[in-house]
């Protein structure tokens, strides 16, 4: 029953009326909704900057800090781990993509001669599953990450870098979590019912999710890691 | 609330479904609209009432009528109530009702989101309104600053509704601006292009991005602060270096275009009064829809008008004072452009047109003392003063609340079929206009003379007695005259004269069919061929001599046709939104989700859990079904 | 712009997935740039790292929407609803960290 | 509509008409104007002022003109023309756009010039003050002169006065509105504001409040400023900055209170107190010229005091045992008195030159003082000052108060202030 409505009937008149554009209702909410995300972000992402250096107490993200005690904090981010999930997360984009062609592709006849490459392209499963592992990655990456913050001695009540640092990130994990429950619920549907061309929308609609999520963490790595 | 399902229309069929339950489930657009409609001028009350209770307190100096700390629940949550509680959703009642009808749609596209919407708006609303019962409300003002609203300056549970309350609501205005935005761009009918949109629908369209860019930074310094008040993060803590100006940004990047929020869809309403009472296309449409553009646009450019004693530096406060003025010259056009529609043209008294024709005449006055406000030097004499308070109650009041009264009596016979007494309205309206400036007026003396705001009491001897006496007294005018309108808006159901499909001689849309609409709508979806069918249709003739401006479509008959009949959209055929407490379900979760952050502030951490994890089940669990099963 | 009625996907050739392993090539090759310039204490003196950050993350963000979103390829309605939020949203950045002097004029 | 053009035309005359009568107005009668220039500052504002209400009202006069024009010759009559479907005007829309947009260049050019003029640095040589906002009083440094007060301010006129303001704890607003336009105080933040009283004007008394709303006694943090003539301010301030005028040789303690000894003479190392009293701006002139400086706070009811002990309070006693058994000492410095440095509440070091308490909203005399230090909290709402009085009822902490002073002690307390000159 899931399957069936998430598929093709959900709220929304697109599949069985007429629209001014021919667009779906759907995928207009969900760019508008994208585009209400670039404020959100765009105010965490402010905060960020602006306490950024204001911290009176460390650990700090770039430099040492020694405390009053004598105890020496290091810098805390982590770029080798933070470039992997990073990584991780591109890589995922790339999966979503070719999720999407391949819910796109499927009933089009394969060539005789189709290589595995062309094969792999058609399964559907393959790229939503392997979409998801990699978030679910980056998620693992994120939370061994806070974790070793925490032990370092940086929480979110440590000092103005803690609170910005981990509700930033904490936000885009959030919505991290919020795609790989999405995609598995798509990965669901797939494998008891299968996708197709017809269902297209649905995917189209988790991948533009996804790959905006993806895109805010490529602002948030330069921003945030990289630049000191 | 149930007698309201009863058409008062005589030649309306019954409705399909009455009783508690059908308002609980339904997912049709014009009975959210109509909820909104009765729930916002309940808010609307309480909002007059706190101000009553707030202009008694003033009427004298050093009175002991309330406490201190009540006065400041009241302006709180007056200020809380008007804004979100009241306006908003006031005009969300027209988005509502209108925008399907004027679009030539049947519904709205995600109708069961637009439930959801409804639902959280009403919860939240109590949510943050209940506490005032108990001497417990919000007291940090409706901008809330930081620092005051931390734990650190304000421990007790009052900012604690305000906070997550005002995150409940703007989930509500969230969900309901990604619903219109689909809508309009989406259900348009066949030749309803963007430029042939009624004005109504097209200022609610800006408002509509206003709302998805203006609610994520004030979602993000409510987060910030509600993780500071129960999790102990630092953000407005000032003893960790804390940026008290933060707040004060990410607030007002919302709250300016907030305003906007508030006024455009009144600009909207009375671009549909004036034309139809003055039997004149509106003036300059195309200029009408680019200065609303322009407005929403250049709305988040000048925020920080609102903080120029915070010392940002002469730079700053130059480029946000330079903005700020620039906002005037589309605001400008607007005014003359309604005055230019009734020029020429057969100006008809009615109740509507008078609210409409008061508006233009008081918002201008609010705006000048904006752009008074504007200039720094001179704002730093009139900022948190009585200055102030003139000048947003006449854009406020004198803009959106006259807008909005304009619509609801130019819509009542559309919604409920029967017209509001006209004696009475006419009543309300001169007591209204009579009253508000009694009110209002003074204020900017009071302000002047340097009464600030925000207090309670003050001495005798300040040069502000009559000001604040001739104030208190124009307030119990206005309480006398919302008596009258309540009294109107009630007995009118009933005993209201019976109007017609199109009682007003309209031109759009809405009015082509019975009044109250059938449950589909448009038993056809009309086909438009210009700004004006209703004209074209009933009278092909009206648009001779005209300049060669408007769109009044191609020559020929208008294939638009009237519908005087009303059916059950099942003897038409027409497929309905099955009626589903889903959405209502699912927002009872949201809130409940929410309320158990309350019990964090008395260390009761398993209770809050069990509170916010059942929330959320009963959240998660609303949206799956609702989002499993069909929708018609 | 209303009554299109062909559907997006039809209306335009969407790119293969030889072109979608490009963009991850290329994706990947900035990020490689960008984590090996910050291990190089030269480079991150240099004024000139941080101006090129941005442009190499806003290149990576720009491949991103218009490739794997299709917003390339998509309807112009959906471009207008992402860039003029993201337009909003980049200047209210900028505003504020100006106002909070992070950057200056 | 005869009616609507009737109420439009007087609010057009009652705005030109009551501008003109404020602006030029009376000085008794609204002792707070805005209009009035009396500094560099508000003369600079005002000129910009004014232009915004010359173009303002001409504004007005126009939209409401045109507006009651066009409805009464185009309402609705017996016979009267069809309609027009004007659509538009090219000409008139680009008309109507273009004219606001030139008032605005002239109402902006002026703008930026004052924002710029008032927002530069100090001129040199202008006196310093530093202003501290506290929840819900003020507290006055001159850091020059190294004074500390409360609530009342002096500065000579003819001389620039520049504001150093910082909070202590929330957000307040330093407003003076005959002086010139407010500056808001922010935690974690420096702001600054100066102006120039101007040279001729005579020794006056102003009102100044807290404009930033900043919990419940918001409207209970006022402040008064006192501008007065060069010479009557030297004085001032020389016996401002000495130390506390009250000195008795240690009288015979009679309670075996310890730090008692400390309170006067008792500290070889103190420095001598002042004997003559400096410049106090004269209370009959606050009376008979300046009255709305003066405090009108009812006494709240419920909260009584026999007054008849006043008459006998010992100062002595009261600096010796009250001031201690009160623990006033915790949250009070007195210059001069070893241990009073708290600058947790008002510096009392010569709390009876002063003319009001608790931020403006009393009048400072006996009996007030008494019932204050009784119970603070029933006399301000929220008050950070606890109260004293033995058997109150303390308001905030919900409890009543089993310690602190009995009335006679609180007579002592209050004589021993009132002798802080
Ligand atoms: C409906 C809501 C609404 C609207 C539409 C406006 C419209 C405007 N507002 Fe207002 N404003 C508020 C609601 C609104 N405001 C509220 C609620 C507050 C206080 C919040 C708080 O502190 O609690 C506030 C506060 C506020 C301030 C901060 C004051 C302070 O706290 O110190 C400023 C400063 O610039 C300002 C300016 C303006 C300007 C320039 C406009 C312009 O948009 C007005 C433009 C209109 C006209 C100018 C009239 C028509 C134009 C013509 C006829 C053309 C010719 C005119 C000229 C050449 C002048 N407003
Ligand atoms: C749309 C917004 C809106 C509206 C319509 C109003 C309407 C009114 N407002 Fe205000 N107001 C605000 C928005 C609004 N306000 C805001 C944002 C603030 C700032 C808050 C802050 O500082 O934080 C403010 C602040 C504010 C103050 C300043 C308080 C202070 O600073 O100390 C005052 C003082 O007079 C005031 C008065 C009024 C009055 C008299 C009305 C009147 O117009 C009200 C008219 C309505 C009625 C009179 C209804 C009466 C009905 C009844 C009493 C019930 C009758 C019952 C039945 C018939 C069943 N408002
Ligand atoms: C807990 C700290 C505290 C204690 C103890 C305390 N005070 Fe206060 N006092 C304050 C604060 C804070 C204020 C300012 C209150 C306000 O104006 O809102 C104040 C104000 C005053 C004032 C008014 C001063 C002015 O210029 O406005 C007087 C007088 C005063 N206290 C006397 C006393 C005496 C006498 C005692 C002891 C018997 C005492 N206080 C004990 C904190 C304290
Ligand atoms: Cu201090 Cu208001
Ligand atoms: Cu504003």
């Amino acid at each position: 029953m899931a399957s069936h409505a998430i598929a093709g009937h959900d709220d929304g008149h697109a599949h069985t009326h007429h629209t001014t554009t021919g667009l779906d209702n759907r995928k207009i909410a969900i760019w508008a909704f994208i585009g209400s995300e670039c404020m959100l972000f765009a105010s965490l992402i402010s905060t960020y900057l602006i306490y950024k250096g204001k911290s009176l107490v460390g650990p700090y993200p770039h430099t040492e800090y020694t405390d009053a005690a004598g105890k020496v904090f290091p810098a805390i981010l982590d770029i080798p781990v933070t470039s992997a999930s990073t990584f991780v997360l591109l890589m995922s984009s790339l999966a979503m993509v070719l999720a999407l062609q391949a819910v796109q592709l499927k009933g089009t006849p394969l060539p005789a001669n189709a290589g595995w490459w062309t094969r792999a392209q058609r399964s559907s499963q393959l790229w939503l599953g392997m979409t998801a592992l990699l978030g679910a990655t980056f998620l693992g990456f994120q939370a061994y990450e806070f974790t070793a913050f925490v032990r370092e001695g940086l929480t979110i009540k440590t000092n103005l870098f803690g609170s910005t640092f981990f509700t930033l990130t904490g936000f885009h994990g959030a919505h991290v979590t919020v795609g790989v429950l999405w995609l598995m619920s798509l990965l669901w549907i797939d494998r008891t019912r299968g996708l197709g061309p017809k269902d297209e929308l649905v995917v189209d609609i988790a991948a533009l999710y996804w790959h905006f999520v993806d895109v805010v963490w490529i602002v948030i790595f330069t921003l945030i890691y990289l630049i000191q | 609330m149930a007698t309201l399902a009863a058409p008062a229309c005589a030649t309306a069929p019954a409705s399909t479904q009455s009783g508690l339950w059908s308002w609980i489930a339904t997912t049709d657009h014009k009975r959210i609209g109509t909820l909104y409609l009765w729930t916002a001028l309940a808010f609307f009350l309480i909002g007059g009432l706190e101000a009553a209770l707030i202009r008694t307190q003033l009427a004298r100096p050093n009175m002991g009528f309330v406490s201190a700390e009540t006065y400041n629940q009241l302006f709180t949550m007056h200020g809380t109530t008007m804004v979100f509680l009241a306006v908003m959703p006031l005009s969300a009642a027209f988005f509502n009702y209108l925008i399907p009808l004027q679009i030539g749609a049947r519904d709205v596209a995600f109708p069961r989101l637009n439930a959801f919407s409804y639902w959280v708006y009403l919860l939240g609303g109590i949510f943050i309104t209940l506490p005032i019962l108990f001497q417990v409300a919000p007291d940090g003002g409706w901008f809330g600053y930081a620092p005051l609203t931390t734990n650190q300056f304000s421990s007790g549970p009052n900012i604690d509704f305000w906070v997550i309350g005002l995150q409940i609501l703007g989930v509500s205005s969230l969900a309901a601006a990604f619903n219109f935005i689909t809508t309009i761009i989406n259900l348009r009918a066949p030749g309803m292009t963007l430029m042939r949109m009624p004005m109504f629908t097209w200022m609610s369209f800006v408002v509509q991005f206003l709302l998805i860019l203006a609610f994520p930074p004030i979602t993000v310094a409510l987060v910030f602060l509600l993780m500071d008040r129960f999790f102990g993060t630092t953000f407005y803590a000032i003893a960790q270096g804390a940026d008290p100006l933060l707040w004060q940004h990410l607030f007002w990047v919302f709250g300016h275009p907030e305003v906007y929020i508030l006024i455009l869809p009144a600009f909207g309403l009375v671009s549909e009064v004036l034309p139809t009472f003055s039997k004149k296309p509106l003036f300059g449409y195309n200029v009408m829809v680019y200065s609303g553009i322009m407005i929403g646009f250049l709305g988040f450019g000048v925020w920080a008008h609102h903080m120029f004693a915070v010392g940002m530096g002469a730079v700053a406060d130059s480029i946000f004072s330079l903005m700020t003025m620039l906002i005037a010259i589309p605001t400008g056009v607007k005014i003359f452009n309604w005055i230019a529609t009734m020029w020429a043209g057969e100006v008809r008294f009615t109740v509507p047109m008078k609210f409409a024709i008061a508006l233009i005449a008081m918002f201008t006055i609010g705006g000048i003392s904006g752009v008074m406000h504007s200039s720094p030097p001179a704002d730093l004499q009139q900022t948190d003063s009585y200055f102030v308070v003139a000048h947003f109650h006449y854009v406020l009041f004198g803009g959106s609340i006259m807008g909005i009264f304009a619509g609801i009596y130019h819509y009542y016979p559309k919604i409920t079929g029967r017209f509001l007494n006209e004696r009475l309205g006419n009543v309300h309206f001169w007591l209204n206009f009579i009253g508000m400036n009694l009110t209002f007026f003074p204020m900017h003396f009071s302000g002047l003379l340097g009464m600030p705001r925000r207090i309670y009491t003050y001495d005798a001897g300040q040069g502000w007695d009559l000001f604040n006496l001739l104030a208190t007294y124009g307030t119990y005018l206005l309480v006398i005259a919302t008596a009258v309108f309540v009294w109107n808006f009630v007995r009118s159901r009933t005993r209201g004269a019976i109007a017609g499909g199109d009682p007003w001689g309209a031109a759009t849309l809405e009015w082509s069919i019975p009044s109250p609409p059938p449950e589909y709508n448009f038993a056809q979806i009309p086909t438009v061929t210009s700004r004006y069918p209703l004209w074209d249709l009933k009278d092909p003739s009206w648009h001779e001599g005209e300049d060669s401006h408007g769109d009044t479509g191609t020559p020929g008959p208008s294939p638009l046709r009237e519908e005087t009949e009303t059916h059950t959209a099942k003897a038409l055929g027409i497929p309905m939104p099955y009626p589903t407490a889903k959405p209502a379900f699912a927002a009872l979760g949201l809130v409940v989700m929410f309320s158990g952050l309350l019990f964090l502030r008395n260390d009761l951490f398993a209770v809050a859990m069990t509170v916010t994890l059942g929330g959320a089940a009963m959240l998660i669990g609303g949206l799956y079904a609702w989002l499993t099963s069909p929708l018609e | 712009m209303s009554h299109d009625a062909k559907s997006p996907a039809q209306a335009h050739a969407h790119p293969t997935g030889a072109t979608y392993l490009k963009v991850a090539v290329i994706l990947t090759v900035i990020t490689i740039v960008e984590v090996w310039a910050y291990y190089i204490p030269a480079l991150v003196a240099s004024p000139l790292f941080n101006p090129s950050l941005i442009i190499m993350s806003a290149a990576k963000f720009a491949i991103v929407v218009l490739f794997y979103m299709h917003l390339k390829y998509d309807h112009k309605l959906f471009k207008a609803l992402f860039t003029g939020p993201l337009i909003i949203a980049g200047a209210t950045i900028l505003a504020l960290l100006f106002l909070f002097a992070k950057i200056s004029l | 509509m005869p009616k609507l053009s009737l109420r439009q035309a007087a609010s057009t005359a009652l705005t030109a008409v009551a501008l003109l009568a404020l602006s030029g107005c009376g000085f008794t009668e609204y002792p707070n104007s805005t209009f009035n220039h009396h500094t560099d500052f508000n003369t600079a504002i005002d000129a910009l002022f004014q232009r915004l209400i010359f173009w303002g009202t001409i504004v007005f006069v126009v939209v409401e003109a045109g507006l009651v024009y066009t409805i009464i010759k185009y309402r609705k009559r017996p016979g009267g023309p069809k309609p027009r479907p004007i659509h538009g005007n090219a000409a008139l829309e680009i008309t109507w756009t273009v004219i606001p947009a030139l008032i605005l260049v002239l109402i902006a050019i002026p703008t930026v010039k004052t924002i710029f003029q008032t927002q530069a640095d100090a001129p040199a040589g202008a006196l310093k003050v530093q202003v501290i906002g506290h929840q819900w009083w003020w507290e006055f440094r001159y850091p020059e002169l190294g004074i500390v007060t409360a609530n009342e301010l002096y500065v000579p006129v003819g001389r620039t006065v520049e504001f150093e303001l910082t909070t202590r704890d929330v957000l307040h607003s330093f407003w003076i509105p005959q002086m010139g336009g407010k500056r808001d105080l922010i935690s974690n933040k420096t702001n600054y504001l100066w102006f120039t009283p101007n040279a001729d004007l005579g020794t006056s008394a102003w009102n100044g409040f807290c404009t930033e709303y900043c919990g419940s006694s918001h409207a209970n943090m006022k402040f008064r400023l006192y501008t007065v003539q060069p010479d009557e301010f030297d004085s001032w301030a020389k016996h401002q900055a000495s130390p506390a005028v009250f000195s008795t040789t240690p009288a015979p303690v009679t309670t075996p209170v310890t730090p008692v000894a400390q309170v006067s003479g008792a500290d070889s190392t103190a420095p001598t107190p002042a004997t003559t009293i400096g410049y106090v701006f004269p209370r009959e002139r606050l009376e008979t010229e300046f009255p709305h400086v003066i405090p009108q706070t009812p006494y709240p009811t419920g909260l009584s005091f026999d007054d008849a002990l006043l008459a006998g309070g010992d100062p002595a006693r009261g600096a010796n045992e009250g001031f201690m058994l009160g623990g006033c000492i915790g949250c009070h410095a007195i210059s001069g008195v070893p241990g009073a440095v708290s600058e947790i509440g008002p510096n009392l070091t010569h709390i009876a030159s002063r003319h009001t308490i608790a931020g403006g909203l009393f009048k400072n005399d006996a009996p007030t003082l008494a019932r204050w230090i009784k119970n603070a909290r029933h006399m301000k709402p929220g008050s950070l000052m606890n109260t004293i009085g033995r058997g109150e009822y303390d308001p905030i902490l919900k409890t009543t108060n089993t310690g602190g002073l009995d009335d006679r002690q609180i007579a002592d307390v209050v004589a021993y202030l009132m002798a802080l000159k």
